[in-house]
């Protein structure tokens, strides 16, 4: 194993760490609010085609970002509609809005398949920096949006530990009624979070179709979504945890072809199983360690909240 | 501020649920600097009104105003705007918060300082002796504690009108005491405060007026507390003027045990521990009632006889074997028969109908093969309601569209069925109105006298000493003294309540 | 008749299964194109399924319905769905089927059609050895199934003819279509030292590695010299004169069954022969060598990664090729 | 919110369910025509064409009746679980783990005769099922971990379990290398019903009828009734919660593995084999067949044949030339519709009345 393979296999776990961060850490917020979604997949498909759509259209990859989030959290809407004010079930809605996604985001993307991206997130160009042995590489070997993704992974720590949104955010997830009496705005909080939590998994999947695998084609999302589902819960619903889990994660994805240019000799499909077992392993753990105190999910995960009903 | 203007006004309010109408025309006025109490039998609609002024709900007719301006409030949020914060009866904290939190939640900066936020919690809570631990988690904290960070939290919203609906229910007398010290303090401050209880001997103490709901109406409003009697309380609250109309002569005392718990201990889910050390024997054909202020272990203590929890260490036999081992089921099959606190959830299934209520003793021998024979529960459940008097529109609606007293009615026929040796009443008549109680409490005496032996635990002092042959007190997991209901006085028991030995 | 797809010319209808969306950029992409320029060039009407799972209800479901419809001759694209084409062919003697990428057939109403893509590999290869520097091309492979196989050691064979120092390094994914995966095992292959990339999946991410690294691409399927910048050539399928010629012969009334491996000469495969290589002149003498029959790719001794020397394959022997020539770094067993 | 809220019924809308369905199917009807404007399509002719293609012939009816087997038994498995308020979401990895479970009877014992090894295989497939629900039920029941994730992230693990396999250890050597288990013995191949249904059909529909019955008759389902209406409630009846959770959610798993049995010996008249894509989505689909048949394990049949109309007809007018972007997107409007719909058998939408609004 030399330098190269050393530098390429940290930049690669940046990049699937950073795709699986971001749409973990928008399912984090919509869960923090007390919002199960799972329909990452279909929100991430949403975000990965129309930002190569806009890519391709304007060439201008700033523009294209800003339609993916604007797109996923628009799609993500749907969900919060449906689950959070008409109050359907929440395991449901999410698995509908799922198949919806892979199958709006095939239809609007079969004129682009197999077309050259109009436009991608360059790894970073700082002159000498870059040329710093290593440390250039590493650090300044990526493109912006895996810094973007740190800076939010802060500031969504930040404002959930630190300000008052976090705290109404984290309030509403944990008892809708006791945020309710104290003023809180319940419905609204929700609607907000699910479309955060959507903007983020359109922010993923531009950077999957802009940036890690440049390009549109039906199920390009190849299940990642399942995978930052899993990484909310292996993270026990905080951002850092949850930053260390994608890039162990996104290790894990990174390894799975690389472990043959190191000789390994495991087979990649049942290394790719990892991530899952591991999921069910620290479900496990977390609930032994909370067995007696509250446990690390959101207590009012899932449920509805009608303010006349008792 | 002018004390000629209401602090708040409701007037005719209305408010619906299916079913049940709640409020019926309710009308309530609250002077600035003064406690105001709100009076009235479990269901008269008391909690319902206050919801409608915090705006939790929206009324179907009449008008709310606060100092003499007219609103017309959508949300809490709207009411805590104008002033009106509202501590409700199951409080509204969130366990996983620290204190400050849960106090910042009702208002913060937008950035949030742990540190400055803390200081400033105690400072406020240290300004009305409320003591408590800015950064403890709730769920750590005792109800008495929890009390407090909802005080804590109207204080910090700077409540003009402050609701506070039977604060007092899961408090010690002494922390009943000092509340009203803090109350008295919070009206001297110039806001109106809303008081809800039950227990006269408060209201008097620290409330200023008092308005009377039966039935969801007013009855009588903004009387001076100087002019309350009980018995005219009573006769507002009730509707005619009551006695207590079921006594019963007392078994001998020698009678042959049939329930007997030996230095039974429970820990709760925290670790806590809910019952201490606790002996008791029930005899053939005797009521011994249990007294106490709420949450000092009654319920666990039923649960753990029932199975419901399990014990830590002690024993409990029934009719003479063993049973602290055994499943629910099995004590059930044994002769021992529970009506717990809850009904609705614990002792009856919201979601499922009449009839399958009905038969959750029995279903097990009501079978043919795997399948229940539903022609035989079906008869068993009408012969239950015939024969208890409960008033059930159709069999096979949800058991929820079924009232109060009702429910419990069946829920007490259910559990005397199969005659069983010892019953576990909890708070069995709670919530229930006139005829509901006497009705329960006569199925109670008869059964008794049938040879039952019964463990009634119960809030309601007179019903304990009309029924009681003997009188448990418990207080913090313990059995603290008994006496003889014919000799003893209310105040004494209630100085026991308390934790006086 | 029993002769197989016999009926008036004017009611041929050709129906495709594809096992996969058609949006994939790969495999079902190119087979889609196939169709639509067959019925450009028939003027018979086409329809197609895609997204059919292998050995499912689905695709009877499919074929018996574009049977209902009065399709008569049904094209079956994915080896998976070879028992079943089988299976259709002997219940519905009137209909014509080819398989694509299988190996069973009968006597009158069920061929099969593949092509010898190894030939333009070779060719490719010819290309990335001397494109490379490092003497390390590196190819990103899908399963170790003897179509994949054959296509690494043709493509090595001709970069060795190039430049005899040179190494393939293989990279299985196991999977067909996974960009995510894909572009991570070329990543891979960069950074242990390849500078030239190709691949045998159906996403152009292997491509889209190679660029930002600043290494060669070969790609595969398709001419993608519009999608990856640091395109050089491809291997391509081109299966509308097949499925023109097997929709005609059907509306004739002559279609007869055969075991069909077209090569070069036949069109269904080809490659480009990029001017800027410097190799240009060797390279297309040698496609001209296989066009004409002068020359094919594993005729000879030939040495395997072992040291065994293999010499007079046949076609059975290359259809069930399981081991690596020299030169190859990597394993069989995936 | 905008002068409307949601008021709960006095009672349920009678015969809500079935109305919720057809609501919802309307609604999305209605959407879907927009979207088959777009693809220039005549959404009257296609839907007319689903219709007729799901139940316009014997040969429609029976590809119908087999799509219907797999979903109404992953659909049981999850309304089994649902009724009593657990959530298994793994039945797509359950119905992977029962086709691998006859898949490895029938490499066991590739020569038993038919009656021998066809319930050999079927009753594998269950057991298969049954195991992979087991860890999700042990930790459900003992430590109350949530079996949403559990299961989900199971389907994942057999996924890959099944690509393994048939790209290493059971690899077909007469496939070419080609990844896929041998082709099944042939005398493991259910016996065709009718056209292109096999007994499958019959021995699902019995077993969607057995369990429709016992579980809304029998002791058992009332218990499960009663966990499923309140935690408490059980206990106080008796009912060991621990037991019950965990007994539900493997029977839960064997019920989708018998699915993935009868799904790879019986939905197929070319020779059957193990492949990867052998649960094709239907798990998922199950969920969502419990959910429109409220939880209810005697209404999963009814909905899975409806369900099973429409993936037919869906397939049908790709043949027509509507891309399967277009019929699955269908599908998911079908669900939002009916999703929405079922709220509104409960809650009733009315505007804020006059009281609430400022009156002098
Ligand atoms: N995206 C991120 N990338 C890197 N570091 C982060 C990220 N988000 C947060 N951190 C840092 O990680 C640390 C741990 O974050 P976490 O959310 O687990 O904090 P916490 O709630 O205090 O955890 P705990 O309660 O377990 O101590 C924080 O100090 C924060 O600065
Ligand atoms: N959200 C609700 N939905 C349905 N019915 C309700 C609701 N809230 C209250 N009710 C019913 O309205 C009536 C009045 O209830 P309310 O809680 O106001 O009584 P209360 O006077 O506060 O009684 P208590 O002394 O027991 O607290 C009761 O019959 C109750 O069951
Ligand atoms: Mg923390
Ligand atoms: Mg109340």
């Amino acid at each position: 194993m030399n330098e190269e393979t050393l530098i390429g296999l940290f930049l690669s776990v940046i990049e699937f760490g950073t795709l699986l961060y971001l749409a973990a850490l928008g399912e984090l917020i919509a869960e923090k609010s007390g919002v199960l979604n799972l329909g990452v997949e279909g929100m991430m498909a949403m975000g990965g085609v129309a930002a190569f759509w806009v890519g391709v259209e304007t060439g201008n990859p700033w523009l294209a970002l800003l339609v993916a989030i604007m797109v996923g959290a628009l799609f993500a809407s749907i969900h919060g509609l449906v689950a959070v004010v008409l109050g359907a079930d929440q395991v449901v809605s999410g698995l509908a809005l799922t198949i919806l996604g892979v199958g709006v985001s095939a239809f609007l993307g079969k004129d682009y398949v197999s077309q050259a991206p109009g436009a991608r997130f360059e790894a970073l160009n700082l002159g000498p920096l870059n040329d710093i042995p290593w440390i250039g590489e590493f650090i300044f070997g990526q493109s912006i949006i895996p810094w973007l993704a740190l800076a939010l992974g802060i500031i969504t720590w930040f404002v959930l530990t630190r300000t008052r949104i976090g705290l109404v955010l984290r309030a509403v997830g944990e008892s809708a009624s006791a945020a309710d009496s104290a003023g809180s705005p319940v419905v609204l909080t929700r609607l907000i979070a699910v479309a955060i939590g959507g903007a983020l998994a359109g922010m993923s999947g531009a950077y999957l179709t802009m940036s890690l695998a440049p390009g549109w084609s039906e199920g390009t999302t190849a299940g990642r979504g399942w995978i930052a589902l899993a990484l909310v819960i292996f993270g026990a619903w905080k951002p850092g945890r949850v930053g260390v889990g994608a890039l162990l994660f996104g290790g894990l994805l990174a390894l799975e072809p690389r472990l043959q240019t190191f000789g390994v000799e495991i087979s990649p499909i049942l290394l790719s199983m990892l991530p899952y077992v591991l999921t069910i392993a620290a479900m496990i753990a977390l609930s032994i360690r909370s067995r007696n105190r509250p446990s690390a999910a959101p207590a009012a995960l899932g449920s509805t909240y009608r303010r006349e009903e008792r | 501020m002018d004390n000629q203007t209401p602090a708040a006004e409701l007037v005719d309010i209305w408010k619906r649920f299916p079913g049940v109408i709640a409020n019926a025309g309710a009308n309530l006025m609250v002077r600035p600097g003064s406690v105001h109490a709100v009076l009235g039998e479990n269901g008269a609609g008391k909690t319902t009104l206050m919801n409608v002024l915090a705006g939790v709900y929206q009324p179907d007719e009449g008008t709310v105003s606060l100092a003499g301006q007219q609103m017309s409030f959508t949300k809490p949020a709207q009411a805590i705007k104008a002033g009106v914060v509202m501590v409700h009866q199951e409080f509204r904290l969130i366990p996983t918060f620290t204190v400050a939190e849960n106090v910042a939640l009702a208002g913060s900066p937008s950035i949030i300082a742990k540190r400055s936020i803390e200081d400033s919690v105690a400072e406020l809570a240290d300004r009305f002796g409320l003591a408590t631990d800015p950064s403890r988690e709730v769920w750590r904290l005792s109800m008495g504690e929890r009390q407090r960070v909802e005080i804590l939290k109207a204080l910090w919203q700077d409540a003009k009108v402050l609701i506070l609906d039977e604060p007092t229910a899961v408090l010690t007398p002494s922390e009943a005491t000092e509340l009203g010290r803090v109350v008295t303090a919070m009206a001297n401050d110039g806001r109106a405060i809303i008081f809800i209880s039950h227990k006269l001997d408060e209201v008097t103490e620290f409330c200023d007026e008092a308005t009377v709901l039966r039935g969801g109406a007013t009855v009588a409003s903004s009387l001076p507390v100087e002019e309350l009697d009980a018995a005219r309380l009573a006769e507002l609250m009730v509707g005619e003027a009551t006695e207590v109309s079921v006594r019963r002569t007392r078994t001998s005392p020698v009678a042959e045990p049939v329930l007997e718990v030996r230095n039974a201990a429970v820990r709760d889910l925290h670790g806590i521990a809910t019952v201490a050390d606790v002996s008791l024997t029930v005899g053939k054909g005797e009521i011994v009632g249990i007294a106490g202020v709420a949450g000092n272990g009654q319920r666990p203590l039923a649960d753990a006889i029932a199975g419901l929890e399990s014990l830590e260490s002690g024993t409990i036999s029934l009719g003479g074997s063993s049973i602290e081992g055994a499943t629910p089921k099995a004590r059930n099959a044994a002769g021992l028969a529970y009506v717990p606190e809850d009904r609705l959830g614990v002792g009856l299934a919201p979601r499922l109908n009449v009839v399958e209520n009905a038969m959750m003793r029995s279903y097990r021998s009501m079978t043919k093969g795997p399948f229940i024979d539903r022609s035989a529960t079906q008869t068993m459940c009408e012969d239950l309601a015939a024969e208890y008097k409960v008033k059930v529109g159709k069999f096979d609606a949800p058991i929820g569209a079924l009232s109060g007293g009702n429910l419990q009615r069946l829920l007490v026929g259910r559990e005397l069925a199969d005659d069983p040796k010892v019953l576990v009443a909890a708070q069995p008549t709670r919530g229930l109105d006139v005829q509901g109680v006497a009705a329960i409490q006569q199925i109670i005496v008869e059964q008794s006298q049938a040879g039952l032996g019964v463990l009634l635990i119960s809030e309601d002092l007179e019903e304990l000493l009309a029924l009681s042959d003997r009188l448990l007190v418990m207080h913090e997991g313990e059995i603290v003294a008994e006496f003889d209901p014919d000799t003893t006085s209310r105040a004494e028991v209630g100085a026991a309540m308390a934790g006086a030995h | 008749g029993s002769d197989g797809g016999s009926g008036d010319a004017g009611d041929t209808k050709a129906a495709f299964v594809m096992v996969a969306p058609v949006g994939d950029a790969g495999w079902n992409f190119m087979h889609d194109e196939g169709r639509k320029a067959a019925e450009a060039a028939t003027g018979v009407p086409t329809a197609f399924v895609e997204a059919i799972p292998e050995g499912g209800a689905e695709f009877d479901n499919a074929v018996q319905q574009f049977i209902d419809d009065g399709y008569n001759v049904i094209f079956t694209t994915s080896f998976g769905y070879m028992d079943a084409t089988e299976q259709f062919a002997a219940d519905n003697p009137d209909v014509v089927f080819e398989h694509i990428s299988g190996f069973k057939m009968n006597d009158t109403n069920f061929g099969n059609t593949f092509g010898r893509m190894y030939q333009p590999r070779y060719v490719a290869g010819m290309a990335a050895g001397a494109a490379t520097e490092t003497n390390k091309i590196g190819y990103v492979a899908a399963f170790p199934i003897p179509e994949v196989i054959r296509g690494i050691n043709a493509f090595t064979l001709g970069a060795q003819k190039i430049n005899p120092d040179v190494e393939v390094e293989v990279n299985w994914t196991s999977t067909w279509f996974d960009p995510g995966v894909e572009g991570s095992a070329a990543q891979a292959l960069i950074d242990a030292g390849a500078d030239v990339l190709t691949m045998h999946q159906d996403s152009t991410a292997t491509g889209e590695v190679a660029t930002a690294a600043g290494a060669t691409f070969i790609g595969y399927h398709s001419d993608m010299s519009s999608q990856v910048d640091s395109y050089l050539t491809a291997p391509v399928w081109d299966w509308s004169e097949r499925y023109s010629d097997i929709i005609n012969a059907a509306k004739d009334g002559n279609y007869k069954p055969e075991s069909w491996w077209g090569g070069m000469a036949d069109g269904v495969v080809d490659i480009a022969i990029p001017d800027s290589s410097p190799v240009a002149g060797e390279m297309k003498e040698a496609k001209d060598g296989l066009i004409n029959g002068d020359f094919d790719v594993f005729d000879g001794d030939i040495t395997g990664q072992d040291g065994t020397v293999y010499s007079g394959l046949t076609d059975g022997d290359l259809l069930g090729m399981s081991w690596f020539v020299e030169g190859v770094i990597g394993s069989t067993d995936g | 919110m905008f002068g409307f809220r949601l008021q709960k019924r006095e009672t349920p809308l009678p015969g809500g369910q079935i109305r919720a369905f057809i609501v919802g199917l309307l609604v999305a009807l209605l959407i879907g025509a927009l979207l088959l404007l777009m693809v220039d399509q005549n959404p009257l002719d296609i839907y007319a064409k689903m219709f007729s293609a799901a139940f316009g012939s014997s040969q429609g009816i029976s590809t119908t009746l087999t799509r219907a087997v797999p979903l109404g038994l992953a659909g049981l498995a999850v309304a089994v679980a649902g009724s009593m308020g657990l959530w298994n979401i793994g039945a797509e990895g359950q119905i992977i783990a029962g086709a691998m479970g006859a898949a490895w009877v029938a490499r066991l014992g590739p020569d038993l005769a038919g009656p021998a090894l066809i319930p050999l295989m079927l009753f594998a497939a269950a057991i298969f099922g049954g195991l992979l629900a087991f860890g999700p039920a042990i930790a459900r029941a003992q430590l109350g971990v949530n079996e949403i994730i559990t299961t989900l992230m199971l389907n994942e693990i057999a996924l890959r379990a099944v690509r393994y396999l048939v790209n290493g250890p059971w690899k077909d050597p007469d496939s070419f290398n080609f990844p896929q288990a041998p082709a099944l013995p042939e005398q493991s191949v259910l016996p065709t019903l009718f056209d292109r249904a096999s007994i499958a059909v019959l021995i699902a529909a019995a077993v969607l009828l057995v369990f429709g019955v016992y579980a809304s008759r029998s002791a058992w389902g009332y218990e499960l009734r009663v966990a499923g209406s309140s935690e408490s409630a059980a206990k106080y009846a008796g009912i060991s919660l621990k037991k019950k959770i965990f007994t539900v959610l493997v029977l839960s798993g064997t019920i989708a593995g018998l699915g993935g049995g009868l799904v790879l010996m019986g939905s197929s008249s070319s020779p059957s084999r193990l492949v990867e894509g052998v649960a094709n989505g239907w798990g998922f689909a199950g969920i969502i067949v419990a959910a429109l048949a409220l939880m209810r394990p005697s209404g999963v049949a009814a909905v899975a044949v409806a369900f099973g109309a429409v993936q037919v007809g869906g397939l049908r007018i790709q043949t027509l030339g509507v891309p399967a972007s277009v019929a699955n997107t269908l599908q998911a409007l079908i669900l939002f519709g009916a999703l929405a719909a079922a709220v509104f058998t409960n809650y009733k939408l009315t505007r804020r009345s006059a009281a609430q609004a400022v009156t002098a």
